[in-house]
C-alpha cells in the first residue's frame, strides 16, 4: 500500500496532466476544426457553421456524437484487424507526443532529457497509421494514398528533422525545458534562424499532410487517400490523429522558434504591461459574448452563449490570478501556458491561411520541392547556424554574425530556386518523362 | 432541289457516280455518297477540299424507305467556313465504311450511333456500345423500338428491379 | 504472377520493379470527374499507361424523347443536358426550329438572348473555374466564383422564374419581355464583374503551384484538336481561332464588338487563360447589348401548331462548352421526325484519352476540369 | 513499489515482446503482418534501451528503423506481389539445417551464460539503471566526436559510398 502512495506521489502530477491531455486533446482538435472552419468561411466570403449553438460553437461537439453513433463499416476484403488497429496507431503516437512537450514551465508530463528527439522519434510512428490503414483497406485510393503519404513523409521528415538540428544547435539540449530557457533574455530562435523556421514551417505542413502537401488525403484525386474506406468513430480518430498532430507540430516549432511560453518582450521590463494582455483578452472576448446573449435567435443559444461568456469570464480571473501577491508565483504557469497556446493557435492559423491560398501540388512536384529545395537548404541552414555560432563564440557580435550566417543561406536558396527555374524551363516532352524517372 | 455548284462539280468530276444525289435543304448543300466509296470520299473531302473537322456523324432511320438508315456526316471548313452534309443511305443489315481514320472524332460518334441504331462501321477500333451499357438488347433510337421498350432482362438482372419505368 | 490482390485483373503486365500496373477506377463516383464519369485508368506506380472513359450512366434518351414530344414541348428537355447553361442549350434549340421553319426571332427578342445567354456563359465559365480550382486543390475561388453565379442566377430569377433550367426562350421568340430594371441590373452587375474577373486571375494567374499544375499538362495541338473535332474553349486554347459567334453569327453577335481570346500552347494553363479571357469578352458584349435594346415585339410569326416543312437542318451555337449543334429532321408532322443533338462535352471529352497520356493521376482530374464537360450533355 | 522493482517489470515486458514480435515475424504469413510483428520487437528492443537508461538510443532506434527503415520495408512490400508470399510454403526443407544451426547456437549461448555466471560481466546489477548519467546526450556526443572521431569519420564515408554505389546502382543507363 505504502508503496503505492510512493508511486503515486511520484507520479501523481505527470498522471494528472496525461489525463488532462487525453481528455482535453479531442475537444481542442474538435474546437481547432471549428475555429479552421470559421477561417475557411471568413477568408470564403461566407459564415461557416452558425446552426448549433451560438456562431456554431456546439458544432465540434455535434459532429462528434454524430460519427460516434454513425455506422461502422469494414469493407469485406479488409485486412479486420490491421484496419481496426491502424488509426489507433496514428492517434496514439499523436498522443505520445505530448508528453514530453512543455506547455508551460509546470505544465509537462515528462521533462526529459531527449525531449525534442523524443517527439520527433514518437510521433514518426504515426505514418504506420497511414501505412497500414491505406493498406488493410484494400483499395486502390487507399493504397495510393498510403504510397504517397510514406514517399512525402519519408522526404519531409528529413527536412523536418534539418530544420530542428538547426534549432538544437543553438540551443545546445534536447530538452524542452532548457530549448525554451535557452531563448529567454536572448531572442527568440525564429529571429536567429528565420530560414530554418521557415524551412520547418513547410516541412510541418508537408508532414501533417495539409494543403498544398495534402496529396495522401487528396479529395479531387484519391477520394480521401487512405481515409478512403473509414468511416464513422474510426474516420473520427483518423481524424483527431491528423489534428493532434497538427498542434504538436505547431507545439514543436513554437518551443523550438517562437519562444516557447516566453512573453514577448519577456526581457524589457519597460513593456511588462504585455502581462495584463492574458487577462484582458479573455476579458473582452466574455464582455462580448454577454453583449451578444441577449441577440441570440433562441434561449438555449443565449444560455450557451452566456455560459461560454463566464467560461471566458473565469479564464480571466484564474489569468489576473498573479496580480494577487499570494498567488504571484502562479505566473509563469498560467502566462506560461497562455502566451504558449496562443502562439500555437498563430502557428495553425498560418497553416489554414496557407491551406485556403494554394493550389495543390503534384506527387512528382511535392518530391522534386523536397529533394532538391528543402533538403539541401535544410543541410546548407544547419551548416550556417553553426557557423553562426562559432563565430559568436569567436566573440563577433550578433548583426554581422547573423547577417552572414541567415545571408549565405539566403543566396544558397535563391541559387536553388534558380536552378528549378531552369529544369523548368525546358520540360521533357511528357512520353520521355516516364523513361527518365521511372 | 438538285444542287449544282462548284463543290458538286468538282466532286461528280472525280467521283462520277459515286455521288448519288446533290441538293440544297435551307441553304445547306448535301451530297449522298455510294456507301463503298464513303472513306475515299471523306479524305477527298478533308484534304482537298479542307472540310479538316466533322462536326457531327449520326443516323436516321427510315423503316418505310427500302434503304433504312441514313448515316450523316456534318462537316465544317474553316478555311471556307462553310458546311457540308454527306449521306450515306444503307439496307438493314448493310455495313458502313468506318471514318475513324478520317477524322478522329468518328471514334465515338460511330460508336454511338452502332449504339443507337445498331449500325456496323467496318474498320473501326473498337465497336461497342457507348451509353447503354454493354450487355444491352435493342438499339433505341430505332423507329421501331417504341419508347416505352426497355431490356427487362438486363434491368432485372443488374438493377435487381422489375422495370426501370 | 498477373493477377494478384492489388490489381486483379489478368493480363496485367509486369514493370521492372516487379511492381504490376494497377488499374484504378476513377468514378462514376469520384470527387472530380464532374459527376457520373467513370475513368478505367491503367497505371504505373502514379502514371498513366493507358485510359479508357466509360459514360452513359445519366444516359436518358433526349433524342428518343424528342421524337415523341411536339417541338414546343420538347423545348424544356434541353435545358437538362448543359444543365449549367440551359439559356445557351435552349437558344440552339429554338433557332435551329425557327429555321426549320424559316421563321425568325424579332430583334428585340434576339438582343434579349444574346445577353442573357452571353451571361449565362459567364455563370458557366465561372462554375468551371471554381471547380476546376478544387480539382487542382485551391478552395477558395470556388466561393467567390459562386458569388458572382448568385447575381446572374437572380437575374435569371427574375426573368423567367427559374435559376438553373430556365426554358427562358420561346420558338420564335420570347415568352415574357424584360422585367423592370433588368437593363439596370445586368449593368449594375457587369460593371462590377470586370473587377472581379481580375479578383480571380489574381489568386491563380501568377500562382507559381497554379502554373506548375497546369502548364504543360494535357497539351493538345490545334491539329489534334480538329481532328479530335474539340471545339470552344478547348480548340481556342490549342490556338485555333474560331468561334461561331464570329464565324457564323446567330442571335443578335454581329452587331457587337468582341474579340475571341485564343492560346498557344494548347495546355491547361491556356484554356485557362482563354476562359478568363472569355469572361471578359462575354461581359463586354452584354454590356454593349444592354446599351441598346430596340424597342419592339418579342415574339415572332410562329403558328399555335408549328409544323415545320419537310426537310432537315443542322445549326449550332457557340455553347459555353463548345459548338452545341441540332440537326433536325422535320417529316412536316407536328412532332420532329429526328432530333440529333451535338454535344460539345461529348466529343471535347474523347480527347481526353489521348491528353492524359503518360500523365500522373493528379493531372488527370486538372484535364478533365479543364474540358469542362457536363455529364448530363455527354450522355444525354 | 521501487524503481528498481519498476525497472525491473519494465525489462520483462519489454523483453517478452521483443522474443514474441521475433516469433510472431518468422510465423505470420502476411508479410504485412511479418512487418508489423518486426517493429512491435523493434519497440521493445527501444523500450529496453530506455530500462537502461540510454534515452539517445532509445531516440534513435525508433527514428532510424522504426521511423525510417520499417517504413521503407513497407512501401516496398506494398510496392511488390504479396501473393508470392502466401502461396509458397512457410517453412522449406532446410528445417533440418536450420534447427541444427539454431541448436549450435543455442549452446554457445548457453555456454557463455554458464561460464560467465557470477563474474559480473553478464549480470547486470539492480539498481545499474539509474547510474547513467541524465546527459547522456552531451556524453554520447563528445565520445562519438572526440573519442571516437576517425572511426565515426569512418563509418560516415563508408556509408557514403554504400549510398553512392546504390544511386548509381539503381540509375538507369541512359
Amino acid at each position: 500500500m505504502s508503496a503505492l502512495l510512493e508511486f503515486l506521489k511520484t507520479y501523481m502530477w505527470p498522471l494528472i496532466f496525461a489525463l488532462v491531455i487525453v481528455g482535453v486533446l479531442p475537444l481542442l482538435a474538435g474546437y481547432v476544426v471549428l475555429m479552421e472552419r470559421k477561417v475557411m468561411a471568413d477568408m470564403q466570403a461566407r459564415l461557416g457553421p452558425m446552426r448549433v449553438g451560438p456562431h456554431g460553437l456546439l458544432q465540434p461537439i455535434a459532429d462528434a456524437l454524430k460519427l460516434l453513433i454513425k455506422e461502422d463499416i469494414i469493407p469485406e476484403n479488409a485486412d479486420k484487424l490491421v484496419f481496426w488497429f491502424a488509426p489507433v496507431i496514428s492517434v496514439t503516437a499523436a498522443m505520445l507526443a505530448y508528453s514530453a512537450l512543455a506547455i508551460g514551465p509546470f505544465f509537462q508530463i515528462a521533462e526529459l532529457n531527449i525531449g525534442l528527439l523524443f517527439i520527433v522519434a514518437v510521433s514518426s510512428m504515426g505514418i504506420f497509421g497511414i501505412i497500414l490503414g491505406g493498406w488493410a483497406s484494400n483499395s486502390h485510393y487507399s493504397l495510393l494514398g498510403a504510397l504517397r503519404s510514406t514517399a512525402q513523409m519519408i522526404s519531409y521528415e528529413t527536412a523536418a528533422g534539418l530544420a530542428l538540428v538547426g534549432g538544437v544547435l543553438l540551443a545546445g539540449t534536447l530538452s524542452t525545458q532548457k530549448i525554451v530557457l535557452a531563448q529567454h533574455g536572448g531572442t527568440w530562435f525564429v529571429f536567429v534562424a528565420p530560414i530554418g523556421f521557415f524551412l520547418y514551417l513547410v516541412a510541418s505542413i508537408a508532414e501533417t499532410n495539409r494543403a498544398p502537401f495534402d496529396l495522401p488525403e487528396a479529395e479531387s484525386e484519391l477520394v480521401a487517400g487512405y481515409m478512403t474506406e473509414y468511416s464513422g468513430f474510426r474516420w473520427a480518430v483518423y481524424f483527431l490523429a491528423e489534428y493532434a498532430n497538427m498542434i504538436v507540430v505547431a507545439s514543436i516549432a513554437t518551443t523550438l522558434f517562437l519562444g516557447g511560453w516566453l512573453r514577448p518582450f519577456g526581457s524589457i521590463a519597460a513593456l511588462d504591461f504585455i502581462d495584463f494582455f492574458p487577462p484582458l483578452s479573455f476579458l473582452g472576448v466574455a464582455g462580448y459574448c454577454l453583449y451578444r446573449t441577449p441577440k441570440q435567435p433562441e434561449p438555449i443559444q443565449s444560455i450557451v452563449m452566456a455560459l461560454f461568456g463566464g467560461l471566458c469570464f473565469l479564464l480571466a480571473t484564474a489569468m489576473a490570478l498573479p496580480f494577487v501577491p499570494a498567488f504571484a508565483a502562479s505566473k509563469p504557469g498560467l502566462h506560461g501556458a497562455f502566451w504558449f497556446l496562443l502562439k500555437v493557435s498563430l502557428y495553425i492559423y498560418s497553416f489554414m491561411w496557407i491551406r485556403f491560398t494554394f493550389p495543390r501540388f503534384r506527387f512528382d512536384q511535392l518530391m522534386k520541392l523536397g529533394w532538391y529545395f528543402m533538403i539541401p537548404l535544410s543541410i546548407v541552414n544547419v551548416l550556417g547556424l553553426g557557423l553562426y555560432k562559432v563565430l559568436r563564440q569567436l566573440q563577433w557580435s550578433r548583426w554581422p554574425a547573423f547577417l552572414l550566417t541567415t545571408g549565405g543561406t539566403l543566396l544558397v536558396a535563391i541559387w536553388l530556386v534558380w536552378l528549378a527555374q531552369r529544369k523548368v524551363a525546358v520540360p521533357a516532352p511528357v512520353g520521355e518523362m516516364t523513361e527518365a524517372e521511372g | 432541289m438538285a444542287l449544282d455548284n462548284e463543290l458538286v462539280r468538282r466532286c461528280k468530276a472525280r467521283f462520277g457516280d459515286k455521288i448519288r444525289e446533290a441538293w440544297t435543304d435551307r441553304k445547306q448543300a448535301i451530297l449522298v455518297v455510294d456507301r463503298a466509296s464513303l472513306a475515299e470520299i471523306a479524305v477527298y473531302c478533308r484534304d482537298d477540299e479542307s472540310f479538316d473537322y466533322l462536326v457531327d456523324l449520326t443516323a436516321v432511320d427510315w423503316p418505310k424507305r427500302e434503304q433504312r438508315f441514313d448515316v450523316v456526316l456534318n462537316l465544317y471548313s474553316f478555311k471556307k467556313n462553310e458546311r457540308l452534309r454527306l449521306k450515306v443511305f444503307l439496307r438493314e443489315g448493310e455495313n458502313c465504311p468506318s471514318v475513324t481514320g478520317v477524322w478522329g472524332t468518328a471514334n465515338w460518334l460511330e460508336r454511338e450511333a452502332f449504339d443507337m441504331f445498331g449500325i456496323i462501321f467496318e474498320g473501326h477500333p473498337n465497336l461497342k456500345r457507348i451509353l447503354m451499357p454493354d450487355e444491352w438488347q435493342g438499339h433505341p433510337l430505332r423507329k421501331d423500338y417504341d419508347i416505352l421498350t426497355q431490356d427487362t432482362a438486363w434491368v432485372r438482372e443488374n438493377l435487381g428491379i422489375e422495370s426501370g419505368q | 504472377m498477373a493477377d494478384t490482390r492489388i490489381s486483379g485483373f489478368p493480363g496485367v503486365e509486369q514493370t521492372v520493379l516487379g511492381a504490376d500496373e494497377i488499374i484504378l477506377n476513377m468514378g462514376p463516383q469520384h470527387p472530380s470527374t464532374h459527376g457520373v464519369l467513370r475513368v478505367k485508368l491503367r497505371l504505373d506506380g502514379e502514371r498513366i499507361v493507358d485510359s479508357e472513359c466509360i459514360i452513359g450512366y445519366l444516359h436518358r434518351g433526349v433524342e428518343k424523347i424528342a421524337e415523341h414530344r411536339s417541338y414546343t414541348q420538347f423545348a424544356p428537355y434541353v435545358d437538362r443536358m448543359d444543365y449549367v447553361a440551359a439559356v445557351s442549350n435552349g437558344l440552339g434549340y429554338c433557332e435551329a426550329v425557327e429555321k426549320l421553319l424559316g421563321a425568325e426571332a424579332p430583334m428585340r427578342a434576339k438582343v434579349v438572348r444574346t445577353i442573357l445567354t452571353e451571361l449565362q456563359r459567364i455563370s458557366s465559365h465561372l462554375l468551371w473555374l471554381g471547380t476546376h480550382a478544387i480539382d487542382i486543390g485551391a478552395l477558395t475561388p470556388l466561393f467567390y466564383c459562386l458569388r458572382e453565379r448568385e447575381e446572374i442566377l437572380k437575374i435569371f430569377e427574375k426573368y423567367c422564374g427559374a435559376r438553373l433550367t430556365t426554358h427562358a426562350f420561346r420558338i420564335g421568340g420570347l415568352q415574357y419581355d424584360t422585367y423592370d430594371g433588368f437593363e439596370a441590373e445586368t449593368k449594375r452587375f457587369c460593371l462590377d464583374f470586370v473587377h472581379r474577373v481580375d479578383e480571380y486571375e489574381q489568386l491563380l494567374t501568377e500562382n507559381r503551384i497554379w502554373i506548375a499544375r497546369t502548364k504543360g499538362v494535357g497539351v493538345l495541338s490545334a491539329a489534334d484538336a480538329i481532328d479530335m473535332g474539340a471545339t470552344g474553349p478547348v480548340l481556342r486554347g490549342s490556338g485555333v481561332k474560331w468561334d461561331i459567334r464570329k464565324a457564323m453569327p446567330y442571335a443578335a453577335y454581329d452587331k457587337y464588338d468582341f474579340e475571341i481570346p485564343i492560346g498557344k500552347n494548347g495546355d491547361t494553363y491556356d484554356r485557362y487563360l482563354v476562359r478568363m479571357e472569355e469572361m471578359r469578352q462575354s461581359n463586354r458584349i452584354c454590356l454593349q447589348a444592354i446599351e441598346d435594346i430596340p424597342a419592339g415585339p418579342i415574339m415572332g410569326k410562329v403558328g399555335k401548331v408549328l409544323k415545320p416543312p419537310v426537310g432537315e437542318v443542322y445549326h449550332s451555337i457557340e455553347a459555353p462548352k463548345g459548338e452545341l449543334g441540332y440537326y433536325i429532321v422535320s417529316d412536316g408532322t407536328t412532332q420532329p421526325y429526328r432530333v440529333r443533338i451535338r454535344p460539345p462535352s461529348f466529343i471535347n471529352l474523347e480527347a481526353l484519352d489521348k491528353m492524359i497520356k503518360g500523365h500522373l493521376v493528379a493531372d488527370v482530374v486538372a484535364i478533365i476540369g479543364t474540358l469542362d464537360i457536363v455529364l448530363g450533355e455527354v450522355d444525354r | 513499489m521501487t524503481p528498481e522493482q519498476f525497472s525491473q517489470i519494465a525489462f520483462y515486458f519489454f523483453a517478452g515482446l521483443a522474443v514474441l514480435g521475433a516469433i510472431g515475424t518468422v510465423t505470420a504469413r502476411n508479410v504485412v503482418h511479418s512487418a508489423i510483428f518486426l517493429i512491435t520487437s523493434l519497440l521493445a528492443t527501444a523500450g529496453i534501451f530506455l530500462t537502461l537508461g540510454a534515452q539517445f538510443v532509445f531516440a534513435v532506434q525508433i527514428i532510424l528503423y522504426v521511423g525510417g527503415i520499417m517504413v521503407l520495408f513497407i512501401f516496398v512490400i506494398m510496392l511488390v506481389n504479396l501473393d508470392v508470399a502466401l502461396h509458397q510454403l512457410q517453412f522449406n526443407r532446410q528445417r533440418w539445417v536450420a534447427g541444427l544451426l539454431t541448436l549450435v547456437l543455442a549452446s554457445q549461448l548457453g555456454f557463455a551464460i554458464w561460464f560467465a555466471r557470477g563474474e559480473g560481466s553478464l549480470d547486470i546489477p539492480a539498481g545499474r539503471t539509474g547510474t547513467l548519467s541524465p546527459q547522456n546526450v552531451e556524453q554520447f556526443g563528445l565520445a562519438l566526436f572526440e573519442k571516437y572521431a576517425l572511426p565515426f569519420e569512418i563509418a560516415s564515408v563508408l556509408l557514403l559510398v554504400a549510398l553512392i554505389g546504390a544511386v548509381v546502382m539503381t540509375k538507369k543507363r541512359a
